[in-house]
């Protein structure tokens, strides 16, 4: 027999390092005489997108269009810490270094493009990598050519930034910190099962869920870091295990170790809540790890929904579950 | 050009990785390639008695074999604490079966993984402890020597006994979960080469921490940072897996010790025995909350099995504890956390952090709660949630961007929630 | 020993041994690194080639049983200038992450939508379900199918524009 | 579940002493030997001369698997590609005759499998994924007689038999005594399987297949049952087969439903009482695709599903 059920989870998850580990990205941002801009970072780009928010939030700054960026990443004879790609903290942290960056920068170039116009700050304006008074638009310096006229007095159109927030260590005693971590991402999601009592196994359906980030960068990215969390999520609630008996892992293949394959998962939608409201740049807040957090309990409590049982330890397995369920008939008796 | 933040701008790397052009570390090659291979521990609790490489050596194609004998001075590593060998030496302990004994350099991969078979290896096997309660016990033999738990945290805020005392319905269960692998697609790999006339070693090598994995390697070989070079080639997925040194080590000795350009990949199966895991918890977690549905006190207990060396765990298990009550409000809170060395692959960072396996107790507490005050459980999380002004269990206190609440009603309209059944 | 193995439309005498797998053959000796090596036990689809027609892992075929055989790599569709629609639907769905299942996933949705040039989606699934994806949770992959099919149906075949935003990046 | 160092597949092991001094030197570098004969009387005769050494390849889909990155360790292979007509499915009065080679995913497009024998035709769907099904051939499928192969229950509920050939000759053999183990079977070193012979179902025979798998694709059975029923003209059940995989050693038919059901109408049948029947029956061992337990519980269910949808085929 089939039975659906359904279960919520809400999730917070604190970012960063915090616990007043030292924690900051170092970035810098450059117009080169080819027609390109550079962006250097030590972020690690493991598929999460860090290097396109980055050129994003740049473009954004320098009113650029984001083709003109090249990035040199992940040398470390050519870029400087950026701290690692965990703990959910690229986003806010190398995305805002980026963006001081590129504001320092853009200073810059409003700076010595006062110098060649003979003007004030007020009356210049930006737009497409071109800089301009405002009563003499046609009459324009690319960021390039300005950054030509800079070199002839020996400076460069660089901006390079530090992130650095602080967090408080924690009380050994208590655990107490008034800072523990920069910032709090929120996920509630509820999952939809069928439990086929007759065999143990569970299809999850279809997971909606609704995600406080604060603001997205690249809301596609974002719905990309929510699926996959979501399904390594649902992993770790049904069928993903490394058995390791007596020092031993009994399954060390993807043969015996199972994550869930395109006919497993299920449809997501996703709801980006986005109010702006935090520090990170235009007000992101990460969301890496959070994505991957409900999925387990949402799904536990939607089987509890769907056979009354209550399960305690993961995976569910489909042998857990028909052993509970014979349990709860002979209870029932 | 305004707008591009908040647009779904197109991947800057998609283009390179749909179209095959993307190199990962295993995609680099040379003329002069060697493969190098690693000899692991046979068991998971022993001391090396013996290790005798000469059938290894002889065999055609086989350029080096290099074992802890050949460089005395390697400095361990570790993310947080400096526990792990780089290779294990005579009379020295191996700890779980991802612990390298040595490491072979040949022409080929097939010459490489023959010539493991000819290494031979005697041990002193030692109690394998896989269950962290039993290396809890007094008379549990001790892995490290400084006892078999890595590090305690506490966690106290308000009064729980006056919290729990206050409850009208208090919910104590036990939580498990279980070992995982982060299983990013790409197995560990890696190519080095080292440069004798600048004495720099070039590693292509994924890292998801770039320059701390470079003063890790450097102060295990021993050498200033700026001669270990790595560049970051495209990097097949990552959640945690590649925070920890795994080729590099290996492969800078094996860069130096023949001065030919050196690959080393991991098969899957080295990739799940030697890499980290994220930690299997136990949780047990007390609840106590009013008739009318607020939540009172919260009080857990962790223990973290961290496995066979440090890693991440002296931050992960009690994070995890940290998050304990989720995000709902409770005065009173009270936990314990324990990560403790197993012989167990060594577990590490996994998305999450100890928070996920938390999330799995805390919301299953919720559920059970909201069913036995006969509550929707939607509506038990909405009036418990933080707000502007909340306090975490570390006293924190939420200044902005705290939409909780917003998340529940937004899913709530978007799976049409219309309660579960209340029993 | 020799075979000869025509490879995106290019015929080669490859010199080999019996027990080199064709996936060896073709990162080794053709450095065509686009097909990945997951697990080496037809678990995960990252060395998918297609052979003869025909899906395969090419972890699990020896040298010697491709000889004569014409294979498609990644490498093989749409070129540098101009992305097979396939590809540009990937970029376009946003379904690349890490990327290394990429190149197998595209071959994959390749021989999935000259069999069937309308799947739905849980035929999209079933093509599918020989290639592991640890990143995406295959939603955008699945909606890459679909805008797939939606190009090839529009342009006829083989068409597709290939420009892109967004290319460049890090290296 | 079951704890076993000595897991295949698992080298880091937990024996002190691993010392394999199995190779000589001068074996080091002999490459593995390849052989593609174009009949299958020179194939047989290969492997006569080198017995046991050789591994026949048909698709390959476990031996690369079994052999990952000990490949060198084959001294040879007798590739059975190029002789002619081990690719066909060919339809006889009486009988249809399947190549060894015949891939999974043929016998999944195949409109006479999915017309005389559907269970079959639903199991070869199963199988893995779309890769490994195109490689992977029922031959090789029987021939690695693994207790969870997903075709040999279905082969098991059509009466097949296969037929082996060798320098001396050929012997047909029934499915029922083919398989003796765990990866074992009574083909000798020399034989080469060269066809599978299913005789023709008359009409109102009818199948069910269920896999029961912790995940939906590329994935190993917990549990396989095939039930394939012949009634007559009046309804009443001429011949059944219950057949079940991963529940023991070699896959097993639960022979005793036979003599329960023969002779009677489905609808006289206890459905839960031959499911019980099938669940004591079978011998399932603890691994990590499920437990004993667990499959004999299964094996109830899915048997009285079973019966449930062949009496509805049956009403139609």
């Amino acid at each position: 027999m089939k039975k659906k059920g359904r279960g919520m989870a809400t999730i917070m998850f604190g970012f960063g390092y915090g616990e007043g580990f030292p924690d900051h990205s170092i970035a810098s941002v450059e117009i080169e005489k080819n027609g390109k801009i550079l962006i250097r970072t030590a972020a690690a780009d493991v598929g999460q997108g860090v290097l396109t928010v980055i050129t994003q939030i740049a473009a954004e700054v320098l009113k650029v269009d984001p083709d003109r960026f090249y990035i040199i990443q992940g040398d470390t004879h050519l870029t400087k810490n950026s701290g690692s790609t965990s703990a959910t903290r690229q986003t806010y942290f190398t995305g805002n270094a980026v963006k001081e960056a590129a504001e320092e920068l853009l200073a810059k170039i409003y700076h010595y493009a006062s110098l060649e116009f003979r003007s004030n700050h007020p009356q210049l304006g930006v737009e497409d990598g071109k800089v301009f008074r405002h009563d003499d638009p046609e009459n324009y310096l690319t960021y390039w050519q300005l950054a030509e006229i800079v070199e002839k007095k020996g400076e460069r159109l660089y901006g390079e930034a530090s992130f650095f927030p602080r967090t408080y260590a924690p009380d050994p005693e208590t655990g107490q910190s008034e800072r523990m971590y920069v910032a709090y991402t929120f996920l509630t999601q509820v999952a939809e099962v069928e439990v086929d009592t007759d065999t143990g196994l569970v299809e999850v359906l279809k997971v909606d869920s609704a995600l406080d980030l604060g603001k997205a960068i690249n809301p596609q990215n974002v719905e990309g870091q929510l699926e996959g969390g979501t399904v390594q999520g649902m992993g770790m609630a049904l069928m993903e295990e490394q058995v390791i008996r007596e020092g031993i892992t009994l399954n060390p293949d993807l043969t015996g170790y199972l994550v869930p394959t395109a006919l497993d998962s299920p449809r997501i939608n996703s709801c980006l809540v986005e109010n702006e409201d935090a520090d990170g740049p235009f007000g992101a807040k990460g969301v890496g790890e959070p994505t991957t957090i409900a999925a387990a309990p949402a799904i536990a409590n939607a089987i509890y929904d769907a056979i009354g049982v209550r399960f305690y330890e993961l995976p569910i397995t489909p042998e857990k579950i028909i052993r509970a369920l014979k349990e709860k008939e002979k209870n029932a008796l | 050009m305004t707008g591009i933040v908040g647009s779904n701008f197109l991947k800057v790397d998609a283009r390179d990785k749909v179209t095959g052009r993307a190199i990962y570390p295993d995609d680099i090659y040379f003329d002069d390639l060697l493969y190098v291979k690693v000899k692991r521990a046979p068991h998971p609790h022993a001391y090396l008695r013996k290790l005798d490489v000469s059938k290894a050596e002889e065999l055609p194609g086989v350029v080096k074999v290099i074992t802890a004998t050949d460089y005395p001075d390697l400095n361990k590593f570790g993310l947080i604490i400096k526990d792990q060998p780089v290779l294990v030496g005579i009379g020295e302990k191996m700890r779980y079966l991802g612990d390298a004994l040595a490491i072979v350099v040949a022409e080929s991969r097939e010459i490489a993984t023959r010539a493991l078979d000819l290494i031979r290896v005697e041990v002193e096997e030692l109690e394998v402890i896989s269950d962290p309660l039993r290396a809890m016990d007094d008379d549990a033999p001790a892995i490290h020597e400084d006892g078999n738990i890595l590090i305690t945290h506490y966690l106290d805020k308000g009064d729980v006994e006056k919290g729990f005392a206050g409850a009208d319905i208090i919910v104590e269960r036990e939580y498990r979960t279980q070992h995982i692998d982060q299983l990013p697609l790409q197995p560990e790999a890696g190519v080095g080469l080292y440069d004798e006339e600048s004495g720099v070693i070039k590693l292509w090598v994924a890292t998801q921490w770039l320059h701390d994995t470079q003063a890790d390697i450097a102060q295990s070989l021993g050498l200033p940072r700026e001669k270990v070079r790595i560049i970051q080639p495209a990097i097949g997925g990552a959640f945690g897996k590649r925070e920890d040194i795994s080729v590099h080590i290996h492969l800078a000795l094996a860069a130096m010790a023949t001065g030919r350009p050196v690959k080393l990949t991991y098969t899957r199966e080295e990739s799940m025995i030697t890499q980290s895991k994220r930690h299997p918890m136990i949780i047990r977690a007390k609840t106590g909350a009013t008739k009318d549905g607020y939540l009172t006190a919260w009080q857990v207990e962790v223990i973290g099995d961290a496995g066979a060396y440090a890693s991440s765990s002296p931050a992960v298990v009690h994070k995890g504890m940290y998050h304990c009550t989720g995000p709902y409000n409770v005065e009173n809170v009270r936990g314990v956390s324990h990560a403790v060395y197993t012989n167990n692959t060594y577990s590490g960072a996994m998305r999450g952090f100890g928070t996920t396996q938390m999330a799995f107790a805390y919301e299953s507490q919720m559920d059970i709660l909201a069913h036995e005050l006969g509550l929707d459980p939607a509506q038990f999380r909405l009036q418990n949630a933080y707000q502007v002004g909340s306090l975490t269990p570390n006293g924190q206190v939420l200044s902005r961007s705290v939409n909780v609440r917003e998340t529940i009603k937004k899913a709530i309209e978007m799976s049409d929630w219309k309660g579960v059944r209340v029993e | 020993m020799k075979i000869t193995i025509t490879v995106n439309g290019e015929k080669r005498e490859v010199e080999t041994t019996p027990s080199t797998r064709l996936l060896d053959l073709l990162r080794d000796d053709l450095h065509l690194t686009g097909t990945k090596e997951g697990c080496g036990k037809g678990e995960c689809g990252a060395c998918t080639v297609i052979m003869n027609g025909e899906l395969v892992a090419s972890c699990l075929v020896l040298s010697p049983q491709a000889d004569g055989a014409e294979i498609t790599t990644i490498e093989g569709l749409g070129t540098e200038e101009e992305l097979d629609p396939i590809q540009e639907a990937y970029i376009e769905a946003g379904a690349v992450q890490c990327g290394f299942c990429i190149p197998g996933m595209v071959l994959a949705s390749k021989k999935l939508l000259e069999e069937n040039p309308q799947p739905d989606e849980g035929e999209i699934r079933r093509g599918l379900s020989g290639n592991i994806c640890r990143c995406t949770g295959y939603q955008k992959i699945i909606d890459a199918v679909k805008l797939a099919a939606k190009k090839l149906a529009g342009t006829g075949k083989l068409a597709g524009a290939g420009k892109s935003r967004g290319k460049g990046g890090g290296r | 579940m079951k704890e076993s160092a000595a897991r295949s597949g698992n080298r880091q092991g937990t024996s002190g002493g691993d010392f394999k001094d199995c190779f000589r030197p001068e074996d080091y570098f002999t490459a593995s030997k390849y052989f593609a004969p174009e009949s299958l009387k020179e194939a047989v005769e290969i492997l006569e001369g080198y017995g046991g050494d050789l591994k026949v390849l048909a698709g390959g889909t476990d031996l690369l698997v079994e052999y990952y990155e000990r490949l060198y360790e084959v001294k040879g292979w007798l590739d059975l590609k190029n002789i002619p007509g081990l690719k066909e499915i060919k339809v006889f009065e009486d009988r249809i005759e399947i190549g060894p080679l015949v891939t999974h995913t043929e016998l999944e497009k195949s409109e006479n499998i999915k017309e005389y024998y559907p269970v079959l035709n639903r199991a070869a769907a199963d199988v893995g994924s779309p890769q490994i099904r195109n490689r992977g051939t029922i031959g090789g499928n029987i021939i690695t007689a693994s207790p969870a192969g997903d075709l040999l229950a279905p082969l098991m509920a059509y009466d097949a038999e296969f037929k082996l050939v060798s320098t001396r000759g050929e012997r047909i053999v029934p499915v029922g005594q083919f398989f003796t183990g765990p990866k074992r079977t009574i083909i000798s070193s020399n034989e080469i399987l060269s066809r599978i012979i299913i005789p023709l179902p008359g009409e109102r025979t009818y199948g069910s297949w269920c896999k029961v798998g912790k995940r939906k694709a590329l994935i190993i059975s917990s549990i396989t049952l095939a039930l394939v029923v012949k009634f007559n003209k009046e309804r009443v059940i001429k011949d059944i087969r219950a057949c079940l995989g991963a529940v023991a050693p070699t896959p097993v038919e639960i022979k005793e439903v036979r003599k329960r059901a023969r002779g009677k109408r489905i609808e006289d049948l206890n459905f839960s009482e031959l499911g019980e029947l099938v669940a004591e029956r079978i011998s399932p061992i603890d691994d990590i695709r499920g437990t004993a337990e667990y499959r004999r519980d299964v094996a109830r269910e899915i048997m009285i599903n079973a019966l449930e949808e062949i009496a509805e085929k049956a009403a139609e």
